[in-house]
């Protein structure tokens, strides 16, 4: 019997994985699960949208023929609802189960929205997808003024992009600003200092009270702060940073905290799945906890790591430092968590 | 309801249909008529016959023609012939004649025997060749979805006939009575009991058996030949009926809004192989045997 | 056979038909009684959230005579099984909801039992006719010790089968952990009473304020026994469990000696009691449970900041519904999962200012589907609070007997057979038996219970348990009802739950609401059966069936307790014995039966009956 | 003129499913609402022979803004009904193509049952729901294929308009709820559609519009003949229900009553075809239709058409033979039984169109031949040509001759009527029964010009002669085109000689290969019998290599050819049902074309 290795998620983590699980074992089924209808395209470059005609083509990290020579099937659209790691099997919403000799669950993380501000999902955009961005793109007029909430990585990266595009952008400070770095008081301020230069508004130390439609005719959403302000808008975008996307795993039997929880070699629990990527605790032996790493080049190596082990290596990941974001010599805010490949 | 009085439980009942065997005369292939077709019900019954009367499968041939109806053949684990439209009664006397010791049902839809065929049966009656004629009568033509037939109620309407049907349909009984057929019966595919009954007897007899099997059309007729409208309509044949009066039977079969279900007409003569026995005989310049 | 047996029994023998406008006339329908393990395994197959509810609840009937806005039947219906529908249709565990049907796989979600079980309350008619079946005086005494939900179940049923009841309560008012363990924005005190109150005036004695016990003034137990046939033990569990530390005694309890660190029940009861409580602006909770929510739902209502809650596994693991957790952050409360307080942390003058925890991985899994958190060592951390309160569990309390009674090794008693202490003639039932359960589990135990003793009281059983089958002339849901999303329980805003303390947070639905999520339940009860005899096999049923529901069978597994198992699908023609309905797979929409050829479809109700022996 | 803003369309769909998914009906809810939206629409569906329950349904929709001649090889968007017969057909989409599916089917599948596990890379999965919104809407799951037209419909950003009116239209006979229930399919669908994100690159563009002063139909072959028949003043027709002619009688039992036509439907083939004998006899303009094994059984009686030389017209729509054969299958191998069929010297009219619009014309023209040249004429379709739909512009003005017929001229009345007189074109005056002084009588045994039996052989000869010089006459019949050359004018490299429905092909691989840069040129022949020899000799000597595609085994058309022309020429013989492929045809133009290079 050749080896089916099946990978849940198609993204860095994911498609990295593949590649290396195809370069070590030639003869095996690889099977990529995703939810999307789309192959693996760079999310990094979603802000390109706002200045440049393109689509989700030039996008792609790979050619289409790419999976057709590596034999790297690609079940887009596809829901998995159930793992049942008993029988090593893969419920998918349409009925579908599929069976896997090495799991590997690489399926990221979803947009964070606090539990306070779940009433307002339906007025909120996001911009974790290419469709999501696109309809950012296709709602935000010319010049249009968008309000983030918290702020992340990924945020500030699309502000950088907005406020060059003459795009007005407000921030609604909270404390997953700059997610995931860690920042402390003194460093928030001058981070914060250096995004009212770049021509970001801040506001910090609001509580939203409500986020309602516009009224017609005027801005579409309308945002009440608690002390009675007010704010209009064309578009309000929460970045509170990720949460892994591993409810499927929910009653496997795999040890499930934020994420899944997995050792220094991405080995689950259970002994035939393993993990990468944002939906990933990994444990550090030096902070003696579970830990989260983002970015690509962490992610990447995460996929190499789990691909290599799942055909019988035995390499570990090593603690990485965190990044520090840090200003430049042009005034502007850098993340090391915007490079990418 | 009748669990209520008379407690059913899947196993035990399971376990007396198996041990039937009528299981074993189904093809291994479901039958790919429209879910909930009455001609389900004749399949059924047909195997239960078969199994009552303790013939070996090996020895029943089954004819027929075109038509839905026809596909009849596929769904037994028997010998089948599925011939041309209408020439269905021709092809199962030839066996007949070759081979006197199958049983031959003939199996045909209302279209295949009354249309296009409608030639042969006569023939087929009055010879009185020993076979089983199963007519399934849906009236309508449901293998090329759905026209009149010729036993479609006046005003029926169908693709053909879209300014409703104006001829008379044809009253198969009566005239099988009027051909001389040696047994003629009805039933009705919507009471399985009383079909695998009739289906019985028809097999049974000696001599050209006609039975004429209701049954609907699910898929082409919603209003005229349906489940509901004959389970309305169809009645038993009074107990006291005399199947061997003709006069009697005739005026039953003449009662087309409440159709009798039943055996209307039983007679004992020499078949179509006793008459070629005989025929044989006389040409080798023997005694013809006593005759009957 | 003599299982069954044949009877034409008068329908308002056991229902009650006062709304419609059939009364008094004589309606007759055929019935049957099985005591064939085959017709009560299917029951309890089929029927997920009776069988899941530790009281025996018939769900479908009730939700069946919501629909018929019969909302007095459907309380009467509930009140058969448990004297305080109306209590736990708001905080009930809700075991049912998990198992019902509607909730498996593709089916969507499931049916909101227990917001239907308080909506049958809440819309009764005023002056609503309540039913008791009342069996003659019998002269028996029984006492009964604790008026919490198992005491009160068990005065109820005793006192309906002919027993002369006499609860002992300790506290001022009865009800137990419902009137002093659960907040009021959870469970309105007015319905609390007027439930209990419909119990008390049967006939039972209820005396408060008065303490069993070895103490000088306490009532004894062995006063009891000798004074009455019977004594039943409901004390429940009402000691908190200490939070066990490093540096501390294993049974050292801090709530008592360190200040602002306070046990979340005693919290809780103290509350009630109508003491003044007050919490500082950062609140810690430790615990997983119902009270852990409630202390910390109840300490952001005294006014305190930022409360969270820290928990030793993962959410995934807790054993409180959802609802609950979803309505506990959005008021704010966060919930912190793999940690356990190690130490108190306190600044140089002593005063308590955090808690030390140290972090925990997920490690085996103990019963009930919860998993042990294994702490990770050297991960020590400080978090820090002005307010402890510590929800852990709880434990009962067995100082009260003045009898030496066996318990088992997590201190709770041990029953007999006959549900019987290992002293003649006292029983107990609910928490003090079970350990920290819920509400349900305790009513349910102590109906079970009251049958138990009710058999020993007499000498003999009084009732037997059968399936009651009776007929369903045609379905009695649409297709178009499984559409139907659920309904969701309408809320008090944020804005009106924080500053007005107590208002209840659920408002229940209103008659439109509940209609709605009553025609969404499958009505399990219902079974769809083929008759073989006059079934073609023509698969028409199987054309029409919304899921995988009806098979072409050739066999059905047998268990070993005589119940059906699985049926074993043929696929060739000349294997397929039968065509069968999967009842376990069946959402009773009834567009078989509808289409049926030969009518060879048939429904019967069935449904757990007591009869008398 | 086409304004550069339009976008060209072309875009093809195939929706695939079992019997009994409305596979079929969808197409043609679908196509019929995008001729109304004003396209050029080619389709051509694939059903099996069973009722329903079993079998494979394909229906392929083109849709164009200017005309085709065929279906694409590769489609743009499946669609599919039914998993496990789409998934073969997954490799017919084209890269960065669409495959739309049902997202929660009812059973719990194996591994590999589910389309979404086939797709190839390049390909755009759409989940849709299309059981459950069925079941929502209607309560049942037969509107899954309204819930995947109306997804489509939504997702492509086309008018809900026209699919409305059609989807009404196609419900109308039925209970109104059911056209309702549809309709909320189709829009709860549509709503869906419209707010999914498309990914493809699937453009409908926009139709070409022309001002042609008429109005532009869609309609199949089968359609087309019943339109001929119709304009050509059809009376009586006699008919007996075969694939794929059927649905020819199926519409004439609605339209021609309503003209004070009639139509009966005959116990068989035999008695259909002696009926509209009959009728012919009687003066009437009749017809049947039927495919080979009906026009198998007609033989005999065509027989006693062409010797008692009375009009009538039969269609033939073929199907795959021999025998039973294959009847829901395409093939035009009944060529040699119409031209040759039956018993004796029974040379009759084949006409075979090409193309829908060909299909009406040869009907009616067909009905002014029998009745010029007394005689029987076929019409021989094939079941592609008769089920296939095609956007056709009919004339306003009706474009048949009422009364073909050659009369008695004055001078000749009151002689004694001779009802086969010899004449200078072989035709002889005719009387109907019921006019004055025309009574005669007509046999199936060799007779005089009076019309008594006669076997003396000179008799036999004359009347044979006069039986097949009659029809030459049809080779200049107006206002009919009975061949036609394509392509490149003068000497050629290599010429294509077709006949039927498959000269659409032919058309596309030759006007292909043209750009390719091969000297080539194709010409159809719509008149099989009498065959116009000459410009087919000439186009014979104006190409160096001749190619003969036809969807036969035996190459019947090219016999035909072949006897009559001594150069010899390639054969292209295809049997699979289905139309031919034009990469078989490009590929064969090809080689012939590199051939001749070669040799020079």
């Amino acid at each position: 019997m050749t080896e089916h290795y099946v990978i849940i998620g198609n993204g860095v983590a994911g498609n990295e994985a593949a590649c290396h699980l195809r370069q070590r074992d030639p003869e095996s089924r690889i099977t990529i699960i995703t939810a999307g209808r789309l192959l693996f395209y760079s999310r990094y470059e979603l802000p390109r949208l706002f200045h440049e005609d393109c689509d989700w083509r030039d996008f792609l990290v790979n050619p289409v023929e790419y999976y057709v020579e590596n034999r790297i099937n690609v079940r887009r659209n596809s829901f998995v609802t159930h793992v049942d790691a008993q029988r090593k099997s893969i419920n998918l919403a349409h009925k579908e189960s599929i069976s896997y000799s090495q799991l590997l669950v690489a399926s990221g993380g979803a947009t964070n929205l606090p539990a306070e501000l779940s009433d307002f999902a339906p007025l909120l955009n996001r911009f974790n997808l290419y469709t999501a961005a696109c309809q950012v793109r296709d709602i935000l007029p010319k010049k249009g003024k968008v309000v983030m909430l918290g702020g992340d990585v990924l945020g500030l990266d699309l502000a950088r992009n907005l406020i060059n595009e003459g795009y007005q952008v407000i921030l609604v400070a909270t404390e997953q600003t700059f997610w995931p770095h860690r920042v402390d008081p003194d460093e928030r301020k001058l981070l914060l200092g250096a995004l009212t230069d770049m021509g970001v508004e801040v506001i910090e130390n609001a509580k939203i009270e409500t986020i309602q439609e516009g009224a017609p005719g005027m801005s579409a959403r309308h945002i009440l702060f608690d002390d009675g302000c007010e704010i209009f808008a064309d578009v309000v975008m929460p970045f509170f940073g990720l949460l892994p996307a591993a409810d499927f795993m929910m009653g496997s039997g795999v040890d499930f905290e934020r994420g899944l929880l997995v050792g220094t070699n991405l080995r689950t629990t259970d002994p035939s799945i393993w993990a990468a990527g944002d939906v990933c605790q990994i444990w550090s032996p030096e902070e003696n906890q579970y830990r989260f790493y983002y970015g690509w080049q962490n992610v990447k190596k995460m996929g190499e790591i789990a691909a290599r082990n799942m055909t019988g290596d035995d390499i570990h990941w090593e603690t990485a430092t965190d990044h520090k974001m840090y200003i430049d010599e042009n005034r502007q805010i850098v993340s090391p968590y915007w490079e990418h490949d | 309801m009748g669990n209520l009085r008379q407690p059913v439980y899947l196993e035990e009942k399971l376990e007396q249909v198996r041990e039937s065997g009528r299981l074993n005369i189904r093809s291994k292939a479901l039958p790919t008529w429209c879910p909930g077709c009455g001609y389900f019900s004749i399949v059924d019954g047909v195997t239960m016959a078969i199994n009552q009367l303790q013939i070996n499968q090996k020895d029943v041939t089954v004819v027929s023609g075109i038509g839905c109806a026809s596909r009849f053949p596929f769904f037994l684990d028997t010998y089948g012939f599925h011939t041309l439209h209408g020439r269905t009664l021709p092809v199962a006397t030839g066996i007949k004649v070759a081979n006197d010791d199958l049983t031959v049902l003939a199996i045909g839809g209302d279209g295949d025997a009354f249309a296009i065929g409608g030639a042969h049966i006569p023939h087929a009656a009055r010879r009185n060749v020993d076979i089983t004629y199963m007519v399934f009568d849906n009236g309508i033509y449901g293998l090329t979805k759905g026209q009149t037939s010729p036993t479609s109620v006046l005003g029926f309407t169908t693709s053909t006939s879209p300014y409703q049907n104006q001829d008379r349909p044809l009253n198969p009984l009566l005239m099988m009575l009027s051909y001389d057929a040696s047994w003629i019966g009805q039933s009705y595919a919507g009471d399985p009991r009383h079909l695998s009954e009739m289906i019985t007897q028809a097999i049974a007899h000696r001599g050209f058996s006609y039975l004429h099997i209701l049954s609907p059309c699910v898929t082409f007729d919603k209003t005229s030949k349906t489940y509901s409208n004959l389970k309305a309509q169809v009645r038993n044949l009074p107990d006291d009926h005399d199947s061997s009066d003709r006069m009697a039977a005739i005026g039953y079969s003449m009662d087309v809004d409440t159709p009798p279900i039943g055996l209307f007409y039983k007679e004992s003569r020499p078949t179509l192989s006793d008459k070629l026995d005989l025929i044989v005989d006389k040409a080798r310049g023997r005694n013809a045997r006593a005759s009957g | 056979m003599a299982d069954h047996e044949i009877r034409t029994i008068r329908l308002d023998e056991n229902e009650d038909f006062s709304n419609t406008q059939s009364y008094g006339q004589r309606i007759v329908t055929p019935v049957r009684f099985s005591t064939d393990p085959r017709d009560i395994g299917w029951v309890r197959e089929n029927i997920p959230c009776q069988t899941a509810c530790p009281a025996d609840t018939n769900v479908p009937a009730y939700i069946r005579t919501i629909m018929e806005e019969r909302y007095g039947r459907s309380y009467e219906l509930n009140r058969l099984a448990n004297v305080l529908p109306g209590v736990l249709g708001r905080i009930c565990s809700r075991p049912c909801e998990a198992a019902c049907r509607h909730g498996w796989p593709g089916n969507g979600a499931p049916v909101a039992i227990c917001h239907l079980k308080r909506a049958a309350g809440d819309h009764k008619q005023i002056g609503h006719r309540i039913t008791e079946d009342l069996y003659t005086p019998t002269g028996k005494r029984v006492a009964i010790v604790g008026a919490g939900p198992a005491g009160l179940a068990a005065a109820h049923d005793l006192t309906t089968l002919g027993h002369d009841v006499t609860i002992f309560e300790k506290e001022d008012r009865p009800g137990g952990m419902l009137s002093y363990g659960i907040p009021e924005f959870r469970l309105p005190r007015d319905l609390l009473e007027l439930e209990i109150h419909n119990t008390i005036r049967l006939g039972v004695d209820l005396k408060t304020g008065v303490s069993i016990g070895s103490g000088e003034n306490d009532v004894k137990i062995t006063d009891l026994l000798r004074d009455y046939d019977a004594v039943l033990l409901t004390t429940g569990c009402a000691a908190a469990i200490p939070l066990p530390l490093r540096n501390i005694g294993r049974d050292d309890d801090v709530s008592l000696s360190v200040d602002n660190v306070e046990n979340g029940l005693d919290f809780l009861m103290e509350l009630h009691r109508g003491e003044e409580k007050q919490v500082g602006k950062r609140v810690a909770v430790v615990g997983a449970g119902f009270t852990a929510l409630d202390c910390a739902r109840v300490a952001k209502r005294l006014g305190a900041d930022d409360v969270a809650i820290h928990i030793r596994t993962t959410e995934e693991y807790i054993p409180v519904t959802k609802d609950e957790i979803h309505e506990a952050k959005r008021e704010g409360v966060i919930i912190h999962g793999l940690r356990t307080p190690v130490e108190l942390l306190s600044d140089d003058e002593g005063r308590f200012r955090g808690v030390k925890f140290v972090q925990n991985r997920l490690g085996g899994w103990r019963s009930g589907g919860r998993r042990q958190a294994i702490p990770i060592e050297g991960s020590e951390f400080d978090e820090p609070c002005d307010t402890l309160l510590i929800a852990i569990g709880q434990k009962t309390v067995t100082d009260i007997l003045d009898v030496q009674v066996d318990l088992d090794r997590w201190g709770n008693v041990r029953l007999g057979q006959d549900g019987m202490t290992s002293i003649p003639g006292l029983f107990s039932a609910g928490d003090f038996v079970n350990g920290a359960s819920t509400v349900v589990e305790a009513v349910g135990h102590a109906r079970k219970l009251s049958v138990r003793m009710d058999t020993w009281l007499m000498g003999r059983e009084r009732r037997k348990k059968v399936v009651k089958i009776s007929s369903v002339d045609e379905p009695l849901r649409q297709r178009s009802f499984d559409f139907i999303p659920r309904q969701e329980m309408p809320t008090e805003p944020l804005s009106e739950r924080i500053n007005t303390d107590n208002k209840e947070v659920e408002t229940g639905y209103d008659q439109t609401l509940a209609l709605e999520e009553a025609k969404r339940c499958y009505l399990c009860y219902h079974k769809y059966e083929i008759d073989i005899d006059n079934c073609i096999y023509c698969r028409a049923c199987i054309e029409v069936a919304p899921r995988d529901c009806i098979k072409m069978v050739d066999g059905v597994e047998i268990k070993g307790d005589g119940t059906y198992g699985s049926l074993h699908e043929a696929s060739e023609w000349d294997k397929v014995g039968a065509i069968w309905v999967d009842n376990n797979e069946c959402i009773r929409c009834g567009a078989c039966f509808k289409v049926c050829p030969t009518k060879c479809i048939s429904i019967t109700r069935n449904e757990i009956f007591y009869q008398d022996l | 003129m086409i304004d550069s803003a339009m976008t060209e369309t072309d875009i093809q769909l195939m929706f695939c499913g079992s019997a009994g998914d409305g596979t079929i009906a969808v197409g043609d809810i679908f196509k019929r609402a995008m001729a109304e939206a004003g396209f050029k629409v080619l389709a051509f569906d694939i059903y099996p022979p069973e009722i329903r329950g079993f079998g494979k349904c394909i229906s392929r929709v083109r849709v164009t803004s200017r005309q085709a001649y065929s279906l694409k090889h590769q489609s743009d968007i499946l669609v599919s009904l039914n998993d496990s017969y789409a998934i073969p057909h997954v490799s017919e989409v084209r890269d960065f193509g669409g495959v739309l599916y049902d997202q929660a089917p009812i059973s719990a599948m194996a591994e590999g049952e589910h389309i979404s596990g086939h797709l190839q890379p390049g390909q755009l999965p759409y989940g849709v729901s299309m059981r459950e919104v069925s079941d929502q809407t209607t309560g049942g799951s037969k509107a899954k294929n309204i819930v995947a037209l109306g997804f489509l419909a939504g997702l492509y950003d086309m008018q809900r308009e026209p699919f409305h009116q059609i989807i009404r239209d196609k419900f109308k006979h039925k209970d109104p709820i059911i056209s309702e229930s549809n309709l909320l399919a189709f829009d709860t669908a549509y709503d869906e559609g419209v707010s999914t994100f498309r990914l493809d690159f699937i453009e409908l563009g926009t139709p070409e519009r022309q001002d042609i002063g008429s109005k532009v139909q869609m309609m199949t072959g089968n359609a087309a003949v019943v339109r001929g028949c119709l304009d050509a003043g059809l009376e009586t027709f006699f008919g007996y229900p075969i694939t794929p002619a059927t649905s020819i009688m199926e519409d004439l039992a609605t339209d021609l009553p309503m003209r004070g036509g009639r139509l009966l439907q005959t116990e068989d083939e035999i008695s259909a075809i002696a009926a509209t004998i009959g009728a012919g006899y009687a003066g009437a303009r009749a017809a049947t239709a039927t495919s080979g094994p009906g026009l198998a059984l007609m033989v005999e009686m065509l027989g006693l058409g062409v010797m008692a030389e009375v009009p009538s017209v039969i269609f033939c729509s073929q199907r795959g033979g021999p025998s039973t054969g294959m009847p829901t299958k395409t093939e035009q191998s009944d060529l040699h039984l119409a031209v040759f069929g039956g018993a004796g010297d029974a040379q009759r009219i084949v006409l075979a169109p090409t193309n829908v619009e060909g299909a009406y014309k040869c009907a009616g023209k067909a009905f002014e031949m029998a009745e010029r040249y007394q005689t029987p004429v076929i019409v021989l379709l094939d079941l592609y040509l008769s089920n296939r739909y095609e956007t056709v512009i009919l004339p306003r003005q009706n474009p048949f001759e009422a009364d073909s017929s050659k009369k008695r001229s004055h001078q000749e009345r009151g002689v004694p009527y001779h009802r086969f007189s010899f004449t200078d074109d072989n035709v002889s005056p005719r009387t109907v029964p019921g006019e004055e002084g025309g009574i005669h009588t007509v046999t199936g045994l060799e007779h005089n010009e009076l019309g008594r039996p006669n076997d003396q052989p000179d008799m036999h000869l004359k009347m044979s002669e006069k039986r097949h010089n009659k029809l030459l006459g049809a080779l200049d019949h107006p206002g009919i085109t009975i061949q036609k050359r394509f392509g490149d004018e003068g000497k050629v490299d290599v010429g294509i000689l077709g006949w039927g429905s498959t000269f659409g092909e032919i058309l596309e691989a030759m006007l292909v290969a043209q750009d390719e840069g091969i000297s080539c040129s194709a010409m159809k022949v719509v008149m099989l019998s009498p065959l116009p020899l000459q410009p087919v000799q000439e186009f014979f000597s104006d190409c160096r290599e001749i190619l003969i595609p036809e969807l036969n085994y035996e190459g019947q058309f090219a016999n035909l050819v072949g006897s009559a022309i001594s150069k010899p020429f390639t054969r292209l013989n295809r049997v699979p049902g289905v139309p031919m492929r034009v990469a078989d045809i490009l590929d064969e133009i090809r080689r012939l074309a590199a051939q001749v290079k070669s040799a020079a």
